[in-house]
């Protein structure tokens, strides 16, 4: 139903949605959201609407997974039927398989796993509308829900996308770029430790694109991390001002 | 919980209702307070947020082509799913629908259904071969108890924001053309739901009295006073002049709601 | 394949079948057919023809399902693939997850759950033909299937639909009455304690006409426990002449 | 059961066994006595009961309409499912088949398709593109043993029973008519088991044979006193020559037992 | 896309591949052939190519499945989905559930299962090429493959089909003899013991017929025995002269 | 292997590596030896065996008639799937495809994907109707680490093996002809994967190495030098410096790597 635009970007270097190359989509998160789990944050990154939920430490069932030595983290990325052009089913595809696996492995390195062995730290995220970079849009949410459940961590994982778009390097591709792009890069950082937690990469980039498109990936995350620490900042303030 | 808590809690919460007050403040008929959101997700055909307390439920719509029933050649298919989704209790699992998620999604489905709130003839495309499918998805985010009061209302609210398509029928084959209509909706179904704790019955419990609650029981209304849907829950029972108390304060109830509801 | 017959019920109040509206459908129980079951019953209700087995109290598997203050009853309904129209598949549908649902929670309150923690009750529900109305002749069946195995009860459960067709409140609707019919009111009795065990109903009732539908289920479910009764002593007066 | 009781009682039936006796007083190639009735489920396009001893099983047919395999473009479809019912058992539990229903359901279908019992090549409506699919479903109610034979007896009973409702063409479309057809039925196959008890064979063995037998073996015969199918189980073995004992009173066996087939 | 041939044998008693009535087809064994299982074996008999595997005695998960007195014996049969002609989808089908157990049954008379209380053996057999008689080729290896992985046996078991071919009774069915041939008779043999621990049957045979296929399935088990033996005495003569 | 021993040989193993020298005698960015054999499996359309070291993984490919995506009518489809055989690890389990295979069949998949591979409009037979659907099957066989590198490199040598049926169209229905032609190749890509171990990357990492490693990283390049798909696994990090030498080194070895493949 939608038709192809001619041009993703144009010669002024401005993209379909106004953007400049190296501009990050508007963002607005919000920690502390539901009042069931014991973490929880909400993100809009784009047109991106993602809840993300964190549970634990707490008991392991069925009891057999439990590791003696650290906790076990599970983590499940889920897609709302309607959050998508065409229905959903509500089980898992392959696809979400993989990112909750991804997503998981990218939050693991931030977290003092050792802290409390033979717990769980459960980790759920919900897309409720998909734009492009669903992924790194989780990571975000998810890594501020752990964190908002009062988790030990090393540092606040943060992720962001650099792409190509015709011929040039963007940073954080929309659902057309995503789709008519010539190359996608989502990356997780932890930027106090400059480690990259989550690298992927789909399309077709020379290893030099590449290396740019990493350093723009890592740009992005940096100024995500911004938002993240001022909204946890804003809560905690909060949370002091009300108790005083 | 440890169930001497649960005792002791129940024993608190049965001691104030018998007395006609409840833990939060609330009479016994009173719903808490309510939110409605519609049109929040734009990548939906139709979107409702509802807020019951700190109950949250979304529900979404998708608008789908696709074949009639042979039974009934003519009409458009209702299709309603619900989700407990983890993060909205620990007591909520990951995994393929529970006995509760299956009657929670039957439940909000016979208020449409048996209301007839959509115009379903009006769905038909071309009878007996095509029709729209409408998929209504419920989605619980945070539970604090009376799911089901929460859901239909959601599921009423996301289907009065439903547009769908327009359509051209061109050699044979239907073509979906720029432009949308509204969902055509006959009636507007809601759904009020009792808890009976000790002798009393209390109007849209929260968590605490669903934990302690005997037995629920959920009715759901149509815009001229009838009952359309009715379902006993809970290891407990009803005397029948409880049920006769419930239907008439639930036509009471769903009368108010219903003017929440935008249209 | 049917022809929608032009009347459910004709001017001098009598239906498809030849009832008058507060008549039952004939009914015939038997107990203690099955030789592996801990207690079963047979019930024939207008052409429903169901089988009801209890097993328990038994151990639990798996057994962190196990309470520790009560019994576990567990509950399954289920509808042979040949006792429909339409071949139905072995798999469970939506439908008969709902109603072994319903039917466990009409059945619990009847029984001293208490009595035995730590231990499960199960009961199965076979239908192997279906009328309208197999919800409420399976509860009739697997009350008796439970009392049959021994375990103690405060009342023998009973269940029976009224409804509406036209404009007439009538007594157990058979299957043309329950999909032509206005409204279907099935509804379970302890019928001792005057106990509401199960309530369900779809359709259109203004209030008054669902007040009579109540009390017209509630009149049928007495005249069914009527012939559980008998069942129940004919087979252990026969059982005591046996022995005697 | 305990191991220590199994092996007492394996050892007493098997020492009776040895001297030609049974513990239910039967021959050692004496069935159970058996019950079969015919069409007692209307709702269906044919069914059966079958009572050996305690033993109950139900089969149904139904006929419906459906596509042929590419391989088999003239021949109707037949297929076989067998459900161990949980109330039939306390070893059996609801789920998804487990491999003895599956491998129930596979010897029965063996049994009829290998017999060629039905004449497939009737059931074609339109070659390549409607057949009538026949789905026997083995239902089994109460298990003392041997669920194998009753279940086979059952199915070919069912069939025998089996009507098909009459049919036109009009414009391309098959048109269901008024009346009906009897299943065309070409041969009557009836399976035979043994259990391997020590060293001997027991015809249809009752539950607590089959808790301590060795091994068994099933064989299905046609009409003209040949082996259409074979099944061994269990976990032991059987001698070159217990296999040809077995296939000459099994023979003897299934006219015996076809003589109680109304067709 | 095949034709049907016209004879599937001829005057002279030849078989479409060359075969003379009461001959095998080319049959290759390995044993020892992967690293990770405890024992394993390769075989290509006819077109057949499979690999079998056993891993034991070992710890039974979950728990609750082990036998006290005896090990638990778990058999896998699976096919390939490049294997046949058509993809199979890598979804157990109701033909490898069924294969699976009467595999796992012939095998089992043959290991003292008694000697490894509480403990699983598991035996997992993969068709990467199917012609006729897998089942068969599949008890072959995986016989070997539990040799080869050191648990005591009473005998190696062997497998063989015979069957009818237009008229003539044949053995070792390839193919296009079992597809188009009018029986079929599979058959598992302890050598040693002269024990029949799989037989199969489907399509039509007298009861005479029957008495010389399963002579004729003997006589095929016994050649098939020799090469197995050879096999591993070849393998632990090796293993031997490296040793020394 | 418990965890005490575990560090004891992540130590020795992370000190040799830190010395540039690992446990085999490799040097940090060699691969085991490399066997690949094309065409063994004669009833697939094309197949592969790669042996990297003992880790063995089969490929094999099946060729059907279907349907394009509806976004893509004029592209034959690529389907990827692969299975972790219980008999090649004791770490692997019977059942449904688990997070690890569908990973590894995603990674595969990309690589092929991405890269362009495979002519997929030369797969087009009729627009938006019917197009070739081409199946690769993977089938980890013996697991000694490094399954995607073996897994992309055996489903490489697999299409490069693969033919298809040639077909005629008559009066609009597909019939496949005697003959066959080679499915259209385009690109042949090739993954290179590297465990971090301490601070160090060492290529192609054996089972050993892969239970000490912190994380890794797969890339896979296409004949043109250019990264067409990239997946970091595992529960540690890589620092930008460690990605951007990754990248530099891999495209080196995918070129050799290339060179084994016959085409």
């Amino acid at each position: 139903m939608n038709d192809k635009p001619e041009k993703l970007i144009d010669k002024k270097g401005v993209r379909l949605d106004g953007r400049k190359p190296d501009e990050l989509r508007p963002i607005k998160i919000d920690v502390g959201v539901l009042s069931n789990a014991d973490g929880s944050a909400y993100i809009e990154h784009g047109k991106n609407k993602i809840l993300a939920g964190a549970y634990g430490p707490r008991e392991v069932h069925p009891k057999h997974l439990a590791l003696q030595d650290r906790m076990l983290l599970r983590c499940r990325y889920h897609m709302a039927p309607f959050s998508v052009q065409e229905r959903k089913s509500p089980a898992p595809s392959r696809r979400e398989v993989e990112l909750s696996k991804v997503i998981r492995e990218s939050l693991e390195p931030s977290i003092f796993m050792e802290y409390y062995p033979r717990t769980a730290l459960d980790v759920f995220v919900e897309v409720l509308q998909a734009d492009g970079g669903t992924r790194c849009a989780s990571i975000t949410a998810a890594a501020l829900a752990v964190a908002d459940a009062g988790i030990p961590m090393r540092d606040i994982v943060v992720a962001c996308a650099a792409g190509k778009v015709e011929d040039t390097i963007v940073l954080d591709l929309m659902d057309e770029e995503d789709k008519l792009g010539s190359a996608d890069v989502p990356l997780a950082l932890m930027p106090n430790l400059n480690a990259v937690t989550l690298l992927q990469m789909d399309g077709i980039l020379t290893v030099e694109e590449f290396e740019q498109a990493v350093n723009l990936a890592i740009e992005g995350c940096k100024k995500i991390s911004a938002i993240q620490k001022e909204t946890l900042k804003a809560k905690y303030v909060d949370v002091k001002e009300v108790e005083e | 919980m440890s169930s001497v808590i649960t005792r002791l809690k129940q024993k608190q919460i049965a001691q104030l209702i018998e007395k006609g007050k409840r833990l939060d403040g609330r009479e016994l008929t009173d719903y808490r307070e309510i939110t409605i959101e519609q049109g929040i997700i734009e990548r939906a055909e139709g979107s409702a947020r509802v807020l019951l307390g700190k109950t949250e439920v979304m529900a979404g719509t998708k608008v789908e082509l696709g074949k009639p029933f042979p039974d009934t050649p003519n009409d458009g298919v209702l299709t309603v799913n619900a989700e407990l989704v983890p993060l909205a209790s620990p007591t909520f699992e990951p995994g393929p629908p529970g006995e509760n998620s299956i009657e929670l999604a039957r439940i909000v489905d016979r208020g449409i259904r048996e209301s007839k709130a959509i115009d379903t003839e009006k769905l038909c495309i071309e009878p007996g071969k095509k029709v729209f499918v409408i998929f209504v998805d419920v989605y619980v985010l945070n539970h604090d108890g009376n799911l089901i009061d929460a859901s239909a209302l959601a599921a009423t609210a996301a289907l009065l924001n439903t547009k769908m398509s327009k359509y051209q029928i061109e050699e044979g084959e239907v073509k979906l053309t720029s432009g949308y209509t509204q969902l055509p909706m006959k009636k507007h179904p809601i759904t009020v739901t009792f808890a009976k704790i000790g002798n009393k019955l209390v109007v849209d419990p929260w968590l605490e009295e669903e934990q302690v609650m005997d037995a629920r029981i959920s009715m759901a209304f149509d815009d001229d006073d009838n009952i359309c849907a009715i379902q006993k829950g809970g290891n407990g029972y009803f005397t029948p002049e409880q049920i006769q108390e419930a239907a008439k304060t639930a036509k009471e109830k769903a009368k108010q709601l219903r003017k929440k509801l935008d249209w």
